[in-house]
């Protein structure tokens, strides 16, 4: 029977995935890919903490969450096509003006 | 008339506050009288209270005392502005009123031409009213007062002609090394104060009294006080350690050589000490270092004024030798004679400078009329036969030569005989010896300085020798009343082997008190015999001079060469300032020099510089770490979740 | 089952939705909407902090608690609220004149901005950490948008861009806590929190991940990466506005969650916050020496303000809140008047923000170097200004709690600022100006800075005032 | 309890000025400059009404003004300002120099002359306000306030390095100050109060003195300045204008030596005890260090920067003396240097003026072309030496004495090392005073120098007559200062719980 600690594990694993995505690739759009799905790993483990809990709050807080997910999409990709419309580039790596 | 002691120092005060501050717009001949009348106003004034104290036997006793206002009063330390005219300082105060009128007369007439008139007689009066207010103090501070003010107007006058490096550089080193001397002095007086609770000269003196005070009681901080006040006094009265300044204070005018550098200043210290006998007396190492310092001194001096060829050098040595004989009389116990050398000395070394300065005023003219510009008026090997030109400086001269030497009839043979009689009688018998030794050479430098300036013939060209001429009345007339002076001044101290009154020893007698234990041996032959040796020294000198210098033989020529190294060694004063140059003053500079460019730049302002330089390396290592890099930023989150997991587990 | 919807509790949520909708309608239907919409928006505030200052006397004793914690009214929240709706008010005023020099104004941006304060207010009214978190995402999402504002400007957009990825980074943290402490106590609202019986690692790692979320939002040390280049990204109005109010929030929301919910565990939470508060001073101050440009030196000053407070939180006592509150009330004033001085310093679109633009300007314009200066010393915390005074209380706080060494870290670190704050000053009156370049100061900003320079140098002698609110709204939390 | 509010017309009087020369513009600089000469000495004869009714018969606080100042909740500090015998004539000696430095200022100042007046003006504002109040919290505002307008007046009006050295003396002065203000916090939480005279009366346990006591005596020994601390002085000093120099010198050292006597030394007797002979090493190292050093330096007003170091050597080693002469010495000294640096600044303006330049090579022989102005600078030169019948003697033989009696161990070794520095100080002053006045006819530039004008003589003859004054009627002085440096004394012995003889066993009695 795939017990409570399976599902943390998982989500506690799509987490790291997701941070790690962060830092190794160039491309923003999939930096943004990670992003969400450090957000999905969340709601498993809401999800999950509900079901063994018989609690039903926490699958409603994972309504929030999608809600959230969305708008931060919506205005990530809104920058990053102005960027793109700025500089012709979408590699993280490019992205160097501001320092010091 | 007791009530105005205090006027005797205000009159040249207030000579000098009219000089001082009209002077520019006065006419010369205005200045010198009020400069002059100041000074013969508090002569007056003192001899009229000097007869009025001696008329009253209880005056007489305790002196006059005029307390005019509080100075310093902290704590239990209360010192007031008040002047004391008692049998000592009145006496001193006649001397140094009359010697400084005299040369007052003669500078109208020597500094005529100088510009800078009206400040040189402002500073004389200042220097005569610091003198004043240090003879007449009635207590320690207010001495000391008088003390650096005379520093300060030697300063001035020595570098009266400030605008040569030689004469201001004089003047910085005398008003220096008496500062040293005052180092001593201000550190003597601390002592005296923990010690007696007063500085007044009355209450130490009562309380030595009073508490039976004696030498073997082995006060080690009397002595250190005494020790410490006699290097004031070494300093203010050119002694072996500090005279250094007195020879280079010869750059100042000649009147100001004989007032300050002859008569009154360097005489301040013996006074001091005379003052306080009954306090050194109770320190035997003190006198014992007292008596060896003035020997030593006379000895020493001595020897360097045998080569100097500079009229004004002979006569600063000479001075520094008497001054030694005044320590010595000091250090034996024999207060009074050294006051009574005081004395006689401020006439014939007065006499004698003002009758250099005469010559040197002589020789000025002469160069100036021949044209020559290059060679110094000062320097007796281009004078010579001036017996002929100038017969009222040279009779002058030839008394006040026969008074320092010692011959009979003269001031300074009674005083220098008392001292070297005193000497002996204390069974000081090397320092007597010293003494004989050092009087040889006093009356052979001094007539060899006779000889080469006024006799033979005149070592210059033609046209010099007729401009050769006497010096104006107003320069003679002083020189005229020092001579009977130098003559008179030694018969009010008569030894008592003569059966004439000594005149001094009874009128000081109260002055002095026997805390000290100090005996002499009364032994008359022992006295006769030792007067005949003192005037045998005094002969032997004269003739060692004359032959040398007399007839026209080279034979001091062949003499130097000979032993051309210890005439090196002479003439140039065993290179004692050389060395003072070399292990005080380069030092101090190194020091100074050091301090500033490493220590206070390098270390203390490097490391606050430092600190700010490091504040400013953190953060550009930090600037380049921020390099815009999302990357980068999403680790550092990163590493400081991990910090915190390593926190919380 | 009849939830009856309680209007009076959600007044002021209400009035600014409408107040965005409003807004968004005004740019589409009327062309030149853009003049009045700065004047449309502040209206609204103006009615939210009515609101509020009537609720006041409501709840200076107790607390209104609206839907199991959903929204909370007490003294303490309604003290941040009404400095939130001041500080975007000051924006707003700063901005008119700023975008008009751009020109580039739509009514949109004060709508994001008035989004962004919805944002806060949630956060701040509530004691349900999920409220929390939808609050803390509704304040940043729209500042993302408004620091790449001038979409034309390359910093503009790379300041935005980066804040969003680490911003969303952040917040995912977040949630992510709060998820593990809702696994660990089966509840999301404070009051429940502390009671529910915890088995400890699972709640560890919840805090773990909450404290670090937090600490971004208020830019303390390993999260501030994004402050300086989003500050100096972002329009210099909104830079104002990121500056105070975010970061306040952030800061009291640290120490609601850690006095509130995890004060059994201040021997854990202490060790960390001591590290960061360190951290952030020294590299807020030691960041802001070297910089060549006056805006970017703000931003690492505001880390380094940031350093203080997080400081004072340590300090864990009623002094150590009311010195919170005090200071965050004076930050308002300096930070409105630093930046909004720098805003003035605009001609088309390029901005004067450079210390060598500064050369010579004190003698220019007289008035204007005068304020700038009170706002640097103040800054500096120099006495006499409200500067000195909550870096006063403070550090106060701290030396009453025994904690020495925080206290001269702190005073090491307001000694390094004095240097870097000296130079603006340095660069107006004591350098000679080359190139001239000519000003037209927009009038209304002028009048609100000096309303702030006479706020910061009355309060800075005067400061009991001030202090009475913060204390007794201080009291509530603990 | 409360006369008039008189001390806070004294003390907020400049703000007046500062008011009305607002409305001036600033293109009339003539009548600003009249302005504030006018207006200093209207402030200087109200400042006199302080003097003569100061009664020093017993030792009280006067002119007491108390109010409630902040009374929030975690500070509580009242606006409580007052004068005795300490703080009277520095006081007085502010007001004096303000016209002098007016006076003097009135051809060195060119550029933005307005703002500099209002600085001037606000920096007395906080001089005079940190030497009244006697609240800690009021004085320590005061005592950064000051800061301000003096790093304005070096920084915007001062010579070539300016900029560095404003910047580090505000840095310098801060960073003592700062710590100071950690140790004040301390004080308010352990005894509840700002009150300087109730805080005498705590009783800190000895580890709390030490920490405290090093605390403020940072704080003071970094601007009085003592030895290791003093760098800032000569840069502050040669960079700033000649009016700047002058009040730098005048009056914002003695604050140092002025906390330490009103705050360091009652509020922490026993650490005083102990730290006292390393302080007192420290000064007489003061003393000579700075000596040496001003030897050899070829800037004018960099040697009387370094000679105002030593001066304050001996003013520290007055105050830790602990006995009655070395304090009322040291109290006296503080007016001294003040009157004679002060002067000396103002003289080395005159030539700046006229030759803009300060290197001691440049002059030789001026004495024939400016007579008077030689005069003028060889009586400062004397006082600065401490020639008697002038002011600085009175002052240093009172320290020296002072250090004499004191109990410490080998107490006159301490007074033979810092007499030495009477040699030094001769040594230096009168090196500089030939080489700039004597030694050379004045060269050809050096021809056309003329002489003092009538203002610039106006300014300096009060400065002599004080010389003289309190060289020759100090009583005058001691009189005023004797019941309160009194009072303080009491302070000490009373409070000790470590003897003071035992500290010092070896001392003379």
């Amino acid at each position: 029977m795939v017990g409570m600690l399976d599902y943390a594990i998982l989500s506690a694993v799509l987490f790291t995935v997701g941070v790690v995505g962060i830092l190794i690739r160039r491309n923003i759009i999939t930096i943004f890919m990670c992003i969400e799905l450090m957000l999905n790993s969340v709601n498993l483990l809401f999800v999950a903490f509900s079901r063994y809990m018989g609690h039903v709050d926490g699958q409603i807080f994972v309504f929030f969450i999608f809600a959230i997910a969305a708008a931060e999409a919506a205005v990530g990709l809104a920058l990053v096509v102005a960027y793109f419309k700025l500089k012709e580039t979408i590699e993280v790596d490019e992205i160097k003006l501001l320092k010091g | 008339m007791t009530g105005y002691v205090w006027l005797i120092p205000v009159f040249p005060l207030i000579g000098f506050l009219i000089n001082g501050l009209f002077g520019k717009r006065l006419s010369r001949k205005t200045i010198g009288v009020i400069a002059s009348g100041a000074i013969l106003f508090s002569f007056l004034l003192a001899c009229v209270i000097f007869f009025q104290m001696n008329s009253s036997v209880e005056l007489s006793e305790k002196g006059i005392r005029n307390v005019l206002f509080p100075w310093i009063h902290i704590g239990d330390f209360s010192v007031n502005f008040g002047y004391l005219f008692d049998r000592l300082s009145g006496s001193m105060t006649l001397m140094v009123a009359g010697v400084s009128f005299l040369i007052h007369v003669y500078s109208i007439g020597y500094m005529a031409e100088e510009e800078g008139y009206w400040r040189y007689f402002a500073y004389l009066n200042l220097f005569v009213f610091m003198m004043l207010t240090l003879v007449l103090a009635d207590n320690l501070l207010l001495m000391f007062v008088g003390w650096e003010g005379v520093g300060l107007c030697s300063y001035l006058l020595i570098g009266f002609y400030y605008t040569t490096e030689v004469a201001s550089d004089a003047g910085k080193k005398a008003f220096i090394v008496n500062r040293v001397g005052d180092f001593g002095f201000m550190l003597g007086m601390f002592f005296l104060f923990t010690l007696f609770g007063s500085l007044e000269f009355q209450h130490i003196r009562e309380a030595v009294i009073s508490a039976g005070l004696k030498p073997e009681h082995g006060m080690g901080l009397i002595t250190l006080a005494t020790v410490l006040l006699f290097l004031g006094a070494t300093g203010k009265s050119a002694q072996i350690p500090l005279y250094v300044w007195l020879p280079d204070a010869m750059a100042g005018p000649t009147p100001v050589s004989a007032l300050i550098h002859a008569a009154t200043m360097v005489t301040s210290g013996v006074y001091m000490i005379v003052k306080l006998n009954y306090v050194f007396q109770l320190a035997p190492i003190t006198m014992l270092t007292i008596a060896w310092i003035g020997g030593l001194t006379a000895l020493f001096a001595a020897t360097i004024g045998t080569v100097q060829n500079d009229i004004k050098k002979v006569l600063a040595y000479s001075t520094v030798s008497q001054l030694g004989y005044m320590f010595l009389a000091l250090g034996v116990g024999a207060f009074i004679a050294g006051f009574f050398h005081i004395l006689t000395h401020a006439f014939f070394k007065a006499l004698l400078f003002l009758g250099s300065g005469s010559v040197i005023h002589a020789m000025h003219h002469a160069f100036h009329h021949a044209g020559i510009h290059d060679k110094d008026p000062q320097d007796i090997r281009n004078m010579g036969g001036l017996k002929k030109y100038m017969p009222k400086t040279y009779w002058t001269f030839l008394v006040a030569t026969l008074a320092i030497a010692g011959f009979p009839p003269f001031a300074g043979f009674f005083s220098k005989d008392e001292i070297l009689w005193k000497t002996f009688a204390s069974s000081h018998r090397v320092l007597w010896a010293i003494g004989a030794f050092a009087a040889i050479l006093t009356s052979f430098y001094m007539f060899r300085l006779v000889y080469l300036t006024f006799f033979g013939e005149f070592r210059g060209s033609k046209r010099e020798e007729e401009a050769l001429h006497e010096s104006p009345s107003v320069m003679t007339f002083p020189l005229i009343a020092l001579a009977v002076l130098s003559v008179i001044g030694g018969w009010i101290g008569f030894p008592h082997i003569f059966k004439l009154p000594n005149v001094l020893e009874q009128y000081l007698e109260p002055v002095i008190e026997n805390t000290g234990g100090i005996h002499f041996l009364h032994n008359s032959a022992l006295e006769w015999g030792l007067m005949d040796v003192s005037i045998l020294c005094a002969i032997a000198g004269w003739l060692f001079a004359r032959t040398l210098y007399a007839g026209k033989s080279d034979v001091p020529g062949k003499l130097a060469k000979t032993f051309s190294y210890f005439y090196s060694i002479l003439l140039n004063k065993y290179y004692v300032d050389e060395i003072y140059f070399a292990l005080i003053i380069r030092p101090v500079k190194k020091i100074g020099d050091f301090c500033w460019l490493f220590i206070d730049t390098i270390i203390i302002d490097g490391t606050v510089n430092l600190v700010a330089y490091l504040a400013r390396c953190f953060g550009r290592i930090y600037s380049l770490y921020q390099n815009g890099a999302v990357k980068v930023y999403a680790l550092t989150m990163l590493g400081g979740i991990l910090v915190l997991f390593w926190i919380f587990f | 089952m009849n939830v009856s919807i309680n209007y009076f509790m959600l007044a002021p949520f209400l009035i600014l939705t409408a107040g965005i909708i409003v807004l968004s309608l005004m740019g589409v239907l009327k062309e030149n909407g853009k003049q009045t919409s700065g004047v449309v928006a502040s209206i609204f505030l103006l009615g939210d902090l009515y609101y509020f200052v009537k609720l006041m006397p409501k709840v200076s004793y107790r607390s209104l608690d609206y839907l199991n914690g959903a929204i909370h009214y007490n003294l303490f929240n309604l003290y941040l609220s009404i400095l939130v709706i001041v500080c975007a008010i000051a924006s707003f005023v700063l901005a008119e004149g700023f975008l008009r020099e751009e020109d580039f104004r739509h009514s949109e941006f004060y709508a994001i901005i008035l989004s962004s304060i919805m944002g806060m207010l949630a956060m701040l009214n509530t004691v349900n950490l999920i409220n929390i978190f939808v609050g803390l995402e509704l304040t940043s999402i729209p500042l993302y948008s408004a620091v790449a504002y001038f979409r034309y400007k390359e910093r503009s957009v790379e300041g935005g861009l980066k804040y969003f990825v680490l911003g969303s980074i952040a917040s995912g943290f977040f949630i992510f806590g709060i998820a593990l402490i809702y696994g660990a106590t089966q509840s999301v609202v404070f009051r429940e929190i502390l009671t529910a019986t915890k088995d400890d690692s699972l709640f560890k790692l919840g805090l773990l991940f909450i404290l670090s979320g937090i600490a971004f939002k208020a830019s303390a040390v390993p999260f501030h990466m994004w402050t300086p280049d989003a500050y100096e990204g972002a329009p210099t109005p909104v830079t104002a506005f990121m500056s105070i109010a975010p970061k306040a929030v952030a800061i009291v929301i640290l120490v609601k969650v850690l006095y509130a919910m995890f004060p059994d565990m201040f021997g854990l939470w202490h060790k960390a916050m001591f590290v960061i508060a360190i951290a952030t001073v020294l590299v807020g101050n030691l960041g802001a020496l070297v910089q060549n440009s006056v805006k970017r030196m703000l931003a690492y000053s505001s880390i380094a303000h940031a350093g203080y407070l997080l400081m004072a939180i340590v300090a864990f006592s009623v002094e150590g809140i009311s010195a919170i509150l005090f200071y965050l009330a004076g930050y308002l004033l300096i930070n409105i008047g630093a930046f909004g001085s720098l805003s003035l310093l605009k001609k088309g679109d390029i901005d004067f923000v450079d210390y060598d633009n500064l050369r010579g300007i004190g003698y220019k314009y007289p008035f204007f170097g005068l304020l700038l200066s009170i706002f640097m010393f103040s800054l500096a915390g120099i006495p006499a200004t409200i500067g000195f005074v909550g870096k006063f209380y403070v550090f106060k706080s701290l030396i009453v709690k025994g904690e020495y060494i925080l206290a001269l870290i702190g005073i090491l670190g307001s000694l390094v600022s004095v240097y870097y704050y000296l130079r603006v000053v340095v660069m107006m009156y004591m350098k000679e100006n080359p190139e001239e370049n000519e000003f037209k100061f927009n009038l209304l900003s002028l009048v609100l800075l000096t309303v702030c320079a006479v706020g910061v140098i009355y309060f800075g002698l005067f400061p009991q005032s001030i202090n009475k609110i913060a204390v007794m709204a201080a009291r509530v939390l603990i | 309890m409360f006369e008039s509010s008189f001390l806070s017309l004294v003390t907020f009087f400049p703000l007046l000025a500062v008011f009305i020369l607002l409305f001036f513009s600033s293109r009339a600089e003539k009548g600003i400059k009249v302005f504030g000469i006018i207006f200093s000495i209207i402030h200087f004869l109200i400042s006199l009404k302080l003097l003569f009714d100061f009664d020093y018969s017993v030792y009280k606080l006067q002119f007491v003004e108390k109010s409630k100042w902040i009374a929030s909740h975690f500070l509580n500090s009242q606006y409580f300002i007052g004068i005795d015998g300490i703080s009277l004539f520095i006081i007085l000696l502010t007001t004096f120099l303000m016209p002098i430095i007016f006076l003097s200022t009135y051809s060195g100042i060119t550029k933005k002359v307005k703002s500099f007046y209002i600085n001037m003006f606000l920096l007395e504002v906080g001089i005079l306000g940190s030497l009244v109040a006697l609240d800690l919290f009021l004085f320590y505002v005061f005592w950064e306030i000051m800061l301000i307008p003096m790093y304005f007046i070096i920084g915007v009006w001062g010579g070539e390095r300016r900029i560095y050295a404003a910047i580090k003396f505000f840095i310098y002065t801060m960073a003592g100050s700062l710590l100071m203000l950690l140790g004040i916090m301390y004080m308010y939480r352990v005894a509840g109060t700002f009150d300087v005279f109730k805080l005498y009366g705590y009783h800190f346990s000895l580890k709390e003195q030490i920490y405290l006591f090093s605390v403020f005596a940072i704080a003071f020994a970094i601007k009085v300045p003592v030895f290791p601390f003093h760098t800032w002085l000569p840069d502050a000093h040669t960079e700033a204008p000649t009016a700047g120099s002058v009040i730098l010198a005048g009056v914002l050292l003695k604050l140092g030596t002025y906390g330490f006597l009103r705050f360091a030394m009652p509020l922490f007797p026993d650490a005083m005890v102990k730290f006292a002979p390393y302080v007192i090493i420290l000064a007489i190292v003061g003393i000579i260090y700075g000596a040496l050093v001003a030897m050899v330096q070829k800037d004018i007003k960099k040697l009387v920067a370094y000679s105002s170091v030593s001066h304050l050597g001996y003013v520290m080693l007055g105050l830790f003396a602990l006995t009655i002469y070395g304090m009322q010495g040291g109290m006296l000294q503080m007016i001294n240097h003040g009157i004679s640096t002060g002067a000396l600044f103002l003289l080395v303006g005159i030539v700046y003026e006229r030759k803009h330049t300060r290197l001691i090579s440049e002059y030789g022989g001026i004495a024939k072309v400016m007579p008077l102005y030689a005069t003028f600078f060889m009586i400062v030169t004397l006082s600065s030496i401490g020639l008697p019948l002038t002011n600085g003697f009175v002052g240093e033989f009172s320290i020296l004495l002072g250090t004499f009696k004191s109990s410490w161990q080998h107490a006159w070794i301490y007074t033979a090392f810092a007499a030495t520095g009477v040699i030094l100080g001769a040594v230096y002053m009168l090196w500089m005073y030939q080489r700039v006045f004597f030694n050379t006819e004045p060269s050809e530039e050096n021809k056309n120098l003329e002489d003092l004008k009538i203002r610039e003589i106006a300014y300096l003859v009060p400065l002599v007559i004080m010389i003289f004054w309190i060289g020759i009627y100090p009583s005058f002085f001691f009189r005023r200062m004797e019941k309160s440096v009194d009072y303080y004394l009491r302070i000490f012995k009373s409070k000790q719980t470590v003897m003071l003889i035992d500290a010092g066993k070896g001392g003379i009695r």
